[in-house]
C-alpha cells in the first residue's frame, strides 16, 4: 500500500505555474529509521514560517522496519486536512518505492535516495532528485552509533534547498525539537547543511513547487491532540490516572506525566496528580472508579480493545453513578484490528457500554483547543453528573500535530458538583428530614452525595451495583428499580444540555446540511468550500457530545437533505441518530468511509455531488 | 447502660445492617470479630472504607462499620478499586473483604498486582471452598479429589492463596479460622495496623454448600485440626508497661518472638509446638509448602516483613487527602498555561 | 414489595360464582426453606391433571432467608403468561404477609401459617385459611434434621384439600421429584396427609375456586428452557462447554453435565464433551473461541455481566470468524443490577457487541421447544456463518417450568460449513489456482477455512484479530482492510435470510400489528384475545433472530400502527428496529417494561388501550 | 542440495513467514530455536498449533512453523485459548509465545489457571522486562529501582514468573536466556515431550527498549551472568545405547540426574558448581527464593514433576480429536430424545 492515493482524472496532472504554499509532500521511509525528527523539523519549520501546515503520520503496528509514510500540507488557504493525493514524494524506503512513485500525479516531485532510485520504476512525466545519502554521510562523518537515524536529516537538506525553506529557520526548529541541546542538534544540522550545499552545487530545480514566508500562524502552535488532553486533565484537576499501554492512547497518560510538575505542591515538591500504570485495562477502570468514589478526580486512557474490556466497570460506573473519566482514542477495529491506523468506530459501543439498558456520556472533540477544554470539563462534568464521561477522540487527532489557538484558560472555576460536607450533610437533613445517596430532591435526577472521610455519622452510605433504594440501600423491589432508572434516565436529560453543545454554521437559504464530530472537521471545512465552487452550498452541524443535543433534531428538520459524515464502517453516529429521531430520518443519508486514514475532503466532495449532481 | 470505647460508641454502633446470610455461615462470624476489632480498638469509621468484590462474603460489609462509606464492586474487581479510592485519599483506611472464588479465581490478577503495589489495606479472604452465592461449584482453594453433591469430583489442586500473596510480595500474611475468635481479632488488630497490604486468609465454613465433615473448609475440620503456629498477643502503641512485663518475667529466650509494627503497634508471638520465624521469607513458604502437602491446618501469622514504600509513598502524592484538596491546588494558574503554550509556538 | 400486583379497579373482587381451573395462587416463603419441592410438587400434580399450568419462580439473590415468591398459575383457556395479580396467596412468610395479604383482591383467599397469621393484617373481604404447622408437625414425627424442609408440605396437603386435587396424584408427583425415591417421599407425603385431613375435618371451604381434571396438557412436558437449551446443545453436538458459574445461566450448563451421557462413547464410555468451568467469563470465551478455531463445536453460557466481560473476545470471534455459541440468559442490568430477575435488556449491547464496527448474529428463543431448536441449530449457524452465535434467552425461560410439546428431534443432518479436509483443499487449489481462509469465492462472504491437523502442507493459516487480506496475512493496506469488512457485512446479509425467520401471524385486514421477542410470547397471546374482547385486533410477528430478517419490515409497512412489545428499560428492539428501518418507523410506538418480572398481559392490554382507546 | 531430517524436510521449511521484529531482538533467536528443534526432532508441523498473546513476542509465531495453524490471539489471553484448543483437539501439540506483559501483567490469572488445570502445551514466555510493542513501558518483571529513559524508575519488585508457575503448580518449570541458543533447544525438546504445562521463562532482550547493560534482561547482562544450573542433554526415546554408555562411564554417583519423561524421552542434567535437584518442589522454590534475593542469573531445568492428569484427562473425553468426531457421534438417536422427553411429562 501506499499512504496517498492515486490521483483522480480530473486531479491528474500538476500545471506548470508556479505552485506556492499549496501542495503536499510525502515522506517514506522505513518505521523506526528516526525520519519523525526530519518529519517534525519541517512541518515546524514551515508552521515558522507562517505557512498553514499539517502532518499526519502513517506508521506501522512495528517498531523498526515497517513501511512508514508522513504526509505534510501546507495550505495557503488554511486548510488542514489530509489530502487524499500528494505532488511530492521523499522516496527513501525501497518496500514502497514502487507504489510511491505510481501515485503520483503527472508533473509531480521524487526525492530518492540513491539506493532506492536503482529499484524504482521509471516515469517520464514526473521530476527525479537522487540524494546520494551514501556520500553525503560519508562526508559528514557522524559517529556510527548515530549515523543511521541521521541520515533522514539528507531529505530536509534536500527539502529545504528545492522549495527554499530558510535553513536557519531549520536550524532553529531543529534546537527547539532538541529541547535546546545544541550537540545534538548541530551534528544533525550539520548534515542538513551538507545536503543543502550538495542541491545547490549539483541539482537544476526543475519543478513549480515552493514555500514563501505568509504570517497565517502567528500566535497559533503545533500540538497533538493527547498533550492537549493531557493539559486539559492537569488543569482539570485531575488526581488519580491509572492505565494501560495501548496504542493510540499512551501519549496522553505520557503528556500527563510531563506535565505532573504544574501540580506539585509548592512547599513540600510532592504531587496532586498520582499516575498508576495498572496491570491490565480492568484493574485501570477499577482504579479511577474507585478514585471517583472516594471523591477524587481520576481518568484512564485507552483504546478500542480497552474499552471492551473495560465495559463491567463502565456499567458499575454507570449504575452506582461514580465520577471519573474515560478517554478511547479510537482505532481501527473490530478486534485488534489496526492498531496504527485511525478511526471513529467506537462510539456507538461506548455510547451503550455496559450490558443492561446502559447509556454514557460521551464528548466528542474535534481539535487540540477541544481535547484541551473537554479535557477539563470533562472533569467537571463528571462530577455535576455523578456519572463516567467517556472522550472520545481518535489517532489523528491523538498523535498528529495540529495547528492550533493557544488553549483558553478555563473561564470558570472547578465544580465539584453536589457534594455534601459535615455541616451541608446536617443541613440536608434538616431540610428534607432525612439524606439518601439517591434521593433526587432537585428534580435533575442527581442526588447529593457524601465522600469517604466526611466526619459526620450519617454520612455514611453503600455504593453498589445491585438494585438499591434512594437511601442507598439494597432492594429487589419492581417500583424502587422502576424509579431508580428513571431518576438516572432523567439525569440523562440533564446532561443532555450541560454537555457541550453542537456548533453549528446555518443559513437559512441553504437546503442542505452536513452533520459531522470529530476529526472529520477540517476536511468539512475544506469540502464545503469546494461544493460551493461546484455549487453545492452546505450548512454544516459538529456534533460535540452524546446524548445528542436537542439542537441535533432541530438542524435536521430544517433540511431537506443531510449527509452523516464519519470515519467509520457503519456510520454509527448515524446509527445513533436514528435511535433519536427515526421520525426524522427520512431525508438523512450516511457517508461513512472506515479506510484508516484521516478523511480527506475529495471523498466527501465526491460522495455529495454523485447525490447531488 | 450499653459498655461505651473510647470514643464513646457502643459496640451496636459498630454494626451494619442485618446479615441476610445464611444462619451459621462462618463469614457472620468475621464480620462480628471486625465489628470487635472496630470498637475495641475505638476506630473512627469515617476514617474508614469497607470494600468487596461479589459474593455471599462480599456481601458482609453491609453487614459491619454501618457508619464507614462501603464498595461492593464486581466480581475480582475490589483489589483496583480499593487502590484507586486510596490514591484519592490516603487519609482513609480501608478494610475490604472478598471470596475464595473473588480473589482465586476471576481476582487472580489483581490480587497479585495489587499485593505487589503494596496497597496499605486489610485484604479478608473469607476462604470457604466453594462458591457460595452461587450455589456450590468448586472454587480454586477447594480440596483435590474432594466431592460435591451437583459438582462431582474436583480433579485440581487447590491454590493456596497465603502462598501466592508471599510470593507475590505481600509483607504481612495471616491464616486463620473464623471459628477462632481470638486469633481472628488479634490478626486483624495487627493488619489494621499495618502499613502494607495485609492478607488474611481466613477459613469460613459455608454452611449451606461446603460444611460437610470431610471437608478442610468445614467446622468440624476447623474445630479439630486448627494448629495455631504461636499464640498471638498485639500491644497497641501506648500499651508500654505489659510489653516489659511480660517480656522479661514469664517467657524464656526463643520463646517469644516480637513483631514491631510501623505505628509502634507491637505483635507478640508466643512459642506453641512448632518453631515459626514469620520474619524469615523462605521459612514462611516452606511451611505453607509443607502444610499443603501434609493438610496441616496451620494458622497464625505466617509472614511478615517490613513493609516496602506503599503505593501513595511510591507515587510521591501529597500527604493529605487528594479528593479533599482546595480546588486552587487543582489548576495550575494562568500564566502556567502561556507558558506552556508558548513552548508549542 | 411482593411478587404481585394489587389489583386494578375493574379486577378488584373475585364474583362468588365457582371458579375452575382459572386462578392463580401465589406461595411466599422465605427462601431456601425448602419450598421450591412443594410449589414442583403442585405445578406437576395441576399438569398431570391436565390443566394448563405454569409457576413463576421470584427468588432474591440470596441463598437463605429472604422473601421469594412463587406463582402458580392454571388457565383452563391454556394461558400460561405470569398473571399481574392473584386471587391466593399461601401466607408462609412473616416478612412479607402484610404486603401479601393488602395485594389480594376482594374475595381472595389467604391461606397461612398459624404463626404468621398472628401478625397478619386483617380484612374481612377474603377468605382466611389457617394451617396449624406446628401441630402438624408434631404430629408427622418428622426426623429433625428433615423438619423444616418438610414443614412447606402443609400447605401442600390444605390446597390439595380446599381446591380439589387428588392425593393419589399428588403422591405421584412426589415420587417422581424425588426421582424415584420411596423413603423421601414418604415421609414428604405423611405430613402433606396429615395436612388434608385435618383441612379436611376441620375447615369449611367458603371460597369459589376449584381444580378438575381436564386433558389440555396431554403429550406435553414441563421444562425449563435452561434444560432445554442443554439438550439443544447435547443434540448438537457440543464437544467443547467452557463457562463461569453466574445466575440465571448456571443451570444451563448443569443441564449439559446432567445428560453429557448421551453422548458417551459407546466402547469406551468416554464423554464426547468436555465441560471446563473456567477461572472467569474472559477465560470462558477464550476456551470456546480455542475449541471452535480448533473445529470443535464450543459453547459458553452467561449472563449480562459475563457478556460484558467477553467484549473483546466476542469481538475477536467477529473478526476472526471463529464458530462458538454463546448464551446469554439475561437478567436485569444495568451492572450486578437484580441478579435473579428477568429481563431482555442486553440485546442491543449483544447485537453490538465488542469495540469497532461489530455486529453479531443473535437468536432469540420464546420456548423451550425453541431453547432446544435453537440450541442445536446455533452450532451448526455457527459452522456456516463461521460466526459466533449469541442466543439470548432470559432467566423467566431460563429457570421456570414452561409447558411444551416435546422437542422435535432435528430434521437435518449435523451441518459443519465450509471445511476443507486435505483432499477438498487439494481440489480447491485446483478450481481456484490457490487456497485462502477469506476468499470468498461463493460471493455469499463465507470463506472455506480448514482446521488444524489437515495433513497438507498448504492447509495451515494464520489466525488473528488483526487486519488481513483474503490469504489470512497480515496487511495494514486500506483497500485490503475495505474489502475485508466488506465482504463480514456481505456475510451478515447471508446470516440474516440464514438465521430463524420471524413467526406471524398476519390477516390483512387488521391494521394493527405487535412486534415482539422471546418470552413475551405468552403474555402478548393473552393479550391479543384480551384486546379482540375489547374490539381491538391485531396481528403478530415474532422476531427470532438478529439481524433483523427482511419480512419485519414488511411486515411494519403492512399496518398502520405498530407496537414493539419488550421486558427493558430502553426499548431496545424497537432501537435496533429503529437502526435498520428508520425511515418506516412513523407508525411504530414502543411498549417496553423492565420491572423484572415476566410480562403479564394486563400491561400491554392496557399500554395498547391507553393508545387505542 | 539442502540437508533433511526424518521427514525429508528442510529447516527452511520450519520456517514462517519474515519476521518483522528489531534486528537483533531476542525474541529471533528463540523464533529460530523453535525452528531448529521442531526440525531436528522432525515434528509433523500439522500436527502442531501455535498460540500467542499480544506483544512483539506474540508476532513470532507468525515466524516459525509456517505449515502449522496459528492463533495470535488476545493480549493475556493465549492460556484461555490454549485450553479450548487442546480440548477440541487432543492429538495436537501446541508451541504457545508469551511475553512478560502478556503473561506477567494482563494473563496473569489465566497464566496461573492454565498450569493448574495442567494443559498439555509448551508455554514460552519471552521475557524482556519491557512491554516491547508499546515502546518500552516497565513490566511486571522489570528490576526494581531501574531507569527508564520515558518512564522513570520502577518501583516494584519484579515478579518472578518461573516461581509464580511452581506455585501454581506447575510439573516443568524451566529459566533460559535467548543467548544460550544450545540450552534453549534442549529445554524445547524436554517441554515437547512432557505431559503437561511446560513453562519456559525465557530472557530475550528488547535491543531498542531495555538493553541497557545495567538491567539484568539485556544481552550483555545475560551474557556475563548466565549460571547454567546443570547442562543439560536431551536423549529422544529410541536413544538407548547412548544412555547406557554413559550414566556407566563417564560420571561419577551424584553427578547426574535423569528425569524420566512420560513419552520414554530422558533428560540427563550433569552437574556443574550447584547441587539442584529439580524434582525436589521445596528445593526448586529456595533455589528460585534465593536468585531473586541475590540476584542470580540461574538458568535450566529449575523444577520437574511426574505430570497430574491432563485438563484432557480429567475430563475424560475420548482419546480422538473431538474436532473430527464422525457426526454419528454427536447427535444421540431420536430413542434417546423421545426418552428424555418422556422423564419431562
Ligand atoms: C462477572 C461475574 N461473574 C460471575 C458472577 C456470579 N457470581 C457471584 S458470586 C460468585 C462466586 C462467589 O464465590 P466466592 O468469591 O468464593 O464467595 P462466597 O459466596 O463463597 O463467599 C459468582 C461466580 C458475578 N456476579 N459476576
Ligand atoms: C487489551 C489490550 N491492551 C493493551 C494492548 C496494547 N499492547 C500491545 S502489546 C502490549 C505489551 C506487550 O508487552 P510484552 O507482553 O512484554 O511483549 P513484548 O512486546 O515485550 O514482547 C500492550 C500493552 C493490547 N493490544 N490489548
Ligand atoms: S451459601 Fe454458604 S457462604 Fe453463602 S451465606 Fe450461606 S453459608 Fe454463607
Ligand atoms: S521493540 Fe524490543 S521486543 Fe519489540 S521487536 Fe524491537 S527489540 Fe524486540
Ligand atoms: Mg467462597
Ligand atoms: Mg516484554
Amino acid at each position: 500500500m501506499c499512504a496517498f492515493q492515486a490521483p483522480t482524472s480530473e486531479q491528474s496532472s500538476v500545471s506548470n505555474e508556479p505552485v506556492v504554499n499549496d501542495f503536499a509532500f510525502s515522506v517514506a521511509t522505513p518505521n523506526g529509521s528516526g525520519s519523525q525528527t526530519s518529519n517534525n523539523v519541517l512541518v515546524q519549520t514551515l508552521f515558522d514560517m507562517g505557512i498553514p501546515v499539517n502532518g499526519k503520520n502513517l506508521f506501522p503496528s512495528n517498531i523498526k522496519g515497517l513501511p512508514t509514510w508522513y504526509t505534510i500540507r501546507a495550505s495557503k488557504d488554511g486548510y488542514t486536512a489530509r489530502r487524499a493525493t500528494t505532488e511530492i514524494v521523499v522516496a527513501f524506503n525501497g518496500a514502497t518505492v514502487a507504489e510511491d512513485v505510481a501515485a503520483l500525479p503527472s508533473g509531480g516531485v521524487c526525492i530518492i535516495r540513491e539506493d532506492v532510485a536503482k529499484i524504482a520504476p521509471k516515469r517520464d512525466d514526473i521530476t527525479v532528485y537522487i540524494v546520494p545519502v551514501k556520500d553525503l554521510m560519508k562526508e559528514a562523518e557522524v559517529p556510527s552509533a548515530f549515523a543511521k537515524r541521521v541520515e533522514n536529516m539528507t531529505y530536509v537538506g534536500a527539502v529545504a534547498q528545492l522549495f527554499d525553506i530558510p535553513l536557519d529557520m531549520i536550524e532553529a526548529s531543529l534546537l527547539k525539537n532538541f529541547g535546546g541541546k545544541q550537540k545534538p542538534a548541530a551534528m544533525n544540522f550539520a548534515v542538513i547543511q551538507l545536503a543543502y550545499d550538495y542541491f545547490k552545487d549539483n541539482i537544476e530545480k526543475s519543478d513549480p513547487f515552493r514555500f514563501e514566508k505568509m504570517d497565517l500562524t502567528k500566535g497559533k502552535i503545533l500540538i497533538t491532540g493527547n498533550e492537549a488532553g493531557a493539559l486539559g486533565a492537569v488543569f482539570g484537576g485531575v488526581h488519580v490516572v491509572a492505565w494501560y499501554p495501548i496504542t493510540p492512547s499512551t501519549s496522553l497518560v505520557d503528556g500527563i506525566i510531563s506535565y505532573k510538575h504544574l501540580r506539585k505542591d509548592p512547599e513540600t515538591g510532592k504531587s496532586t496528580i498520582a499516575v498508576v500504570q495498572a496491570e491490565d485495562e480492568l484493574a485501570a477502570a477499577g482504579m479511577i472508579i474507585g478514585a471517583g468514589f472516594a471523591g477524587a478526580r481520576s481518568l484512564t486512557a485507552t483504546s478500542g480493545p480497552g474499552i471492551s474490556l473495560m465495559a463491567e466497570f463502565a456499567g458499575l460506573a454507570y449504575f452506582a453513578e461514580i465520577p471519573c473519566v474515560f478517554w478511547d482514542i479510537t482505532r481501527m477495529g473490530p478486534s485488534t484490528g489496526l492498531p496504527t491506523r485511525t478511526s471513529q468506530g467506537d462510539i456507538l459501543f461506548t455510547h451503550y457500554l455496559g450490558h443492561g439498558d446502559s447509556r454514557q456520556f460521551c464528548l466528542l472533540p474535534a481539535s487540540p483547543e477541544e481535547a484541551f477544554e473537554f479535557g477539563w470539563r470533562a472533569h467537571d462534568l463528571a462530577e455535576e453528573l455523578q456519572a463516567p464521561i467517556f472522550v472520545i477522540s481518535d489517532l489523528d487527532l491523538g498523535m498528529n500535530n495540529w495547528m492550533a489557538d493557544p488553549f483558553e484558560y478555563p473561564d470558570e472555576p472547578i465544580k465539584r458538583g453536589k457534594v455534601l460536607n459535615a455541616e451541608e450533610l446536617q443541613q440536608f437533613i434538616a431540610d428534607h428530614g432525612k439524606w439518601g445517596r439517591y434521593m433526587d430532591v432537585d428534580g435533575d435526577g442527581i442526588g447529593y452525595r457524601t465522600i469517604p472521610g466526611t466526619d459526620h455519622p450519617m454520612a455514611a452510605y453503600f455504593t453498589r451495583g445491585t438494585g438499591h433504594d434512594e437511601m442507598a440501600v439494597y432492594s429487589e423491589d419492581s417500583d424502587t428499580w422502576l424509579d431508580n432508572m428513571a431518576r438516572i434516565k432523567r439525569k440523562e436529560e440533564t446532561g443532555r444540555k450541560l454537555l457541550p453543545q453542537p456548533i453549528e454554521d446555518y443559513d437559512s437559504s441553504k437546503s442542505i446540511g452536513l452533520i459531522s464530530f470529530g476529526t472529520n472537521e477540517p476536511a468539512i471545512i475544506e469540502a464545503r468550500d469546494w461544493l460551493t465552487s461546484e455549487g453545492v452550498e452546505t450548512n454544516y452541524l459538529r456534533v460535540r457530545s452524546l446524548p445528542l443535543a436537542e439542537s441535533v433534531l432541530e438542524f435536521v428538520k430544517k433540511h431537506d437533505r443531510i449527509y452523516v459524515i464519519e470515519n467509520n464502517f457503519d456510520g454509527q453516529l448515524n446509527q445513533i441518530m436514528r435511535i433519536e429521531y427515526a421520525e426524522h430520518m427520512a431525508n438523512v443519508k450516511s457517508l461513512a468511509l472506515g479506510d484508516g486514514l484521516p478523511m480527506a475532503a475529495r471523498w466527501i466532495v465526491n460522495s455529495i455531488l454523485e447525490h447531488e449532481g | 447502660m450499653a459498655r461505651e470505647n473510647a470514643l464513646g460508641l457502643s459496640r451496636n454502633d459498630y454494626k451494619g445492617r442485618k446479615s441476610t446470610l445464611c444462619p451459621g455461615c462462618g463469614h457472620d462470624s468475621i464480620s462480628n470479630q471486625i465489628i470487635s476489632t472496630a470498637y475495641d480498638l475505638g476506630l473512627e469509621q469515617h476514617k474508614l472504607i469497607k470494600l468487596s468484590g461479589i459474593g455471599c462474603s462480599s456481601k458482609t460489609p453491609a453487614y459491619f462499620l454501618g457508619r464507614s462509606h462501603g464498595f461492593n464492586a464486581l466480581h475480582g474487581r475490589m483489589p483496583s478499586v480499593a487502590t484507586g479510592a486510596l490514591l484519592g485519599n490516603r487519609e482513609l483506611k480501608a478494610v475490604a473483604v472478598s471470596g475464595d472464588g473473588d480473589t482465586g479465581s476471576i481476582g487472580m490478577g489483581q490480587f497479585k498486582h495489587v499485593i505487589r503495589r503494596n496497597v496499605p489495606f486489610v485484604y479478608i479472604i473469607e476462604n470457604n471452598g466453594v462458591y457460595g452465592l452461587t450455589k456450590g461449584q468448586f472454587s480454586a482453594t477447594a480440596d483435590e479429589g474432594q466431592e460435591l453433591k451437583y459438582y462431582g469430583r474436583n480433579d485440581l489442586p487447590p491454590i493456596d492463596l497465603a502462598l501466592e500473596a508471599i510470593i507475590a510480595g505481600a509483607t504481612f500474611v495471616a491464616r486463620s479460622f473464623s471459628g477462632d475468635a481470638k486469633q481472628v481479632q488479634s490478626l486483624l488488630q495487627a493488619a489494621i495496623a499495618h502499613k502494607g497490604t495485609a492478607i488474611l486468609d481466613i477459613i469460613s465454613p459455608c454452611v449451606t454448600f461446603n460444611n460437610n465433615d470431610a471437608s478442610t473448609k468445614s467446622y468440624s475440620y476447623g474445630k479439630e485440626h486448627e494448629i495455631p503456629l504461636h499464640e498471638i498477643q498485639v500491644l497497641a502503641p501506648d500499651y508500654v508497661e505489659g510489653k516489659e512485663e511480660i517480656t522479661v518475667g514469664d517467657y524464656e529466650e526463643g520463646e517469644i518472638i516480637e513483631v514491631d509494627m510501623h505505628d509502634g503497634t507491637v505483635v507478640r508471638l508466643k512459642k506453641l509446638d512448632r518453631d515459626h520465624d514469620p520474619r524469615n521469607r523462605l521459612q514462611a513458604i516452606s511451611v505453607l509448602e509443607q502444610a499443603q502437602r501434609e493438610e496441616l491446618f496451620l494458622t497464625g501469622l505466617v509472614y511478615y516483613e517490613e513493609p516496602r514504600p506503599t503505593v501513595q509513598e511510591n507515587e510521591n502524592i501529597v500527604s493529605e487527602a487528594l479528593a479533599t484538596l482546595p480546588s486552587s491546588a487543582l489548576r495550575p494558574s494562568a500564566d502556567q498555561l502561556a507558558e506552556v503554550m508558548a513552548s508549542f509556538q
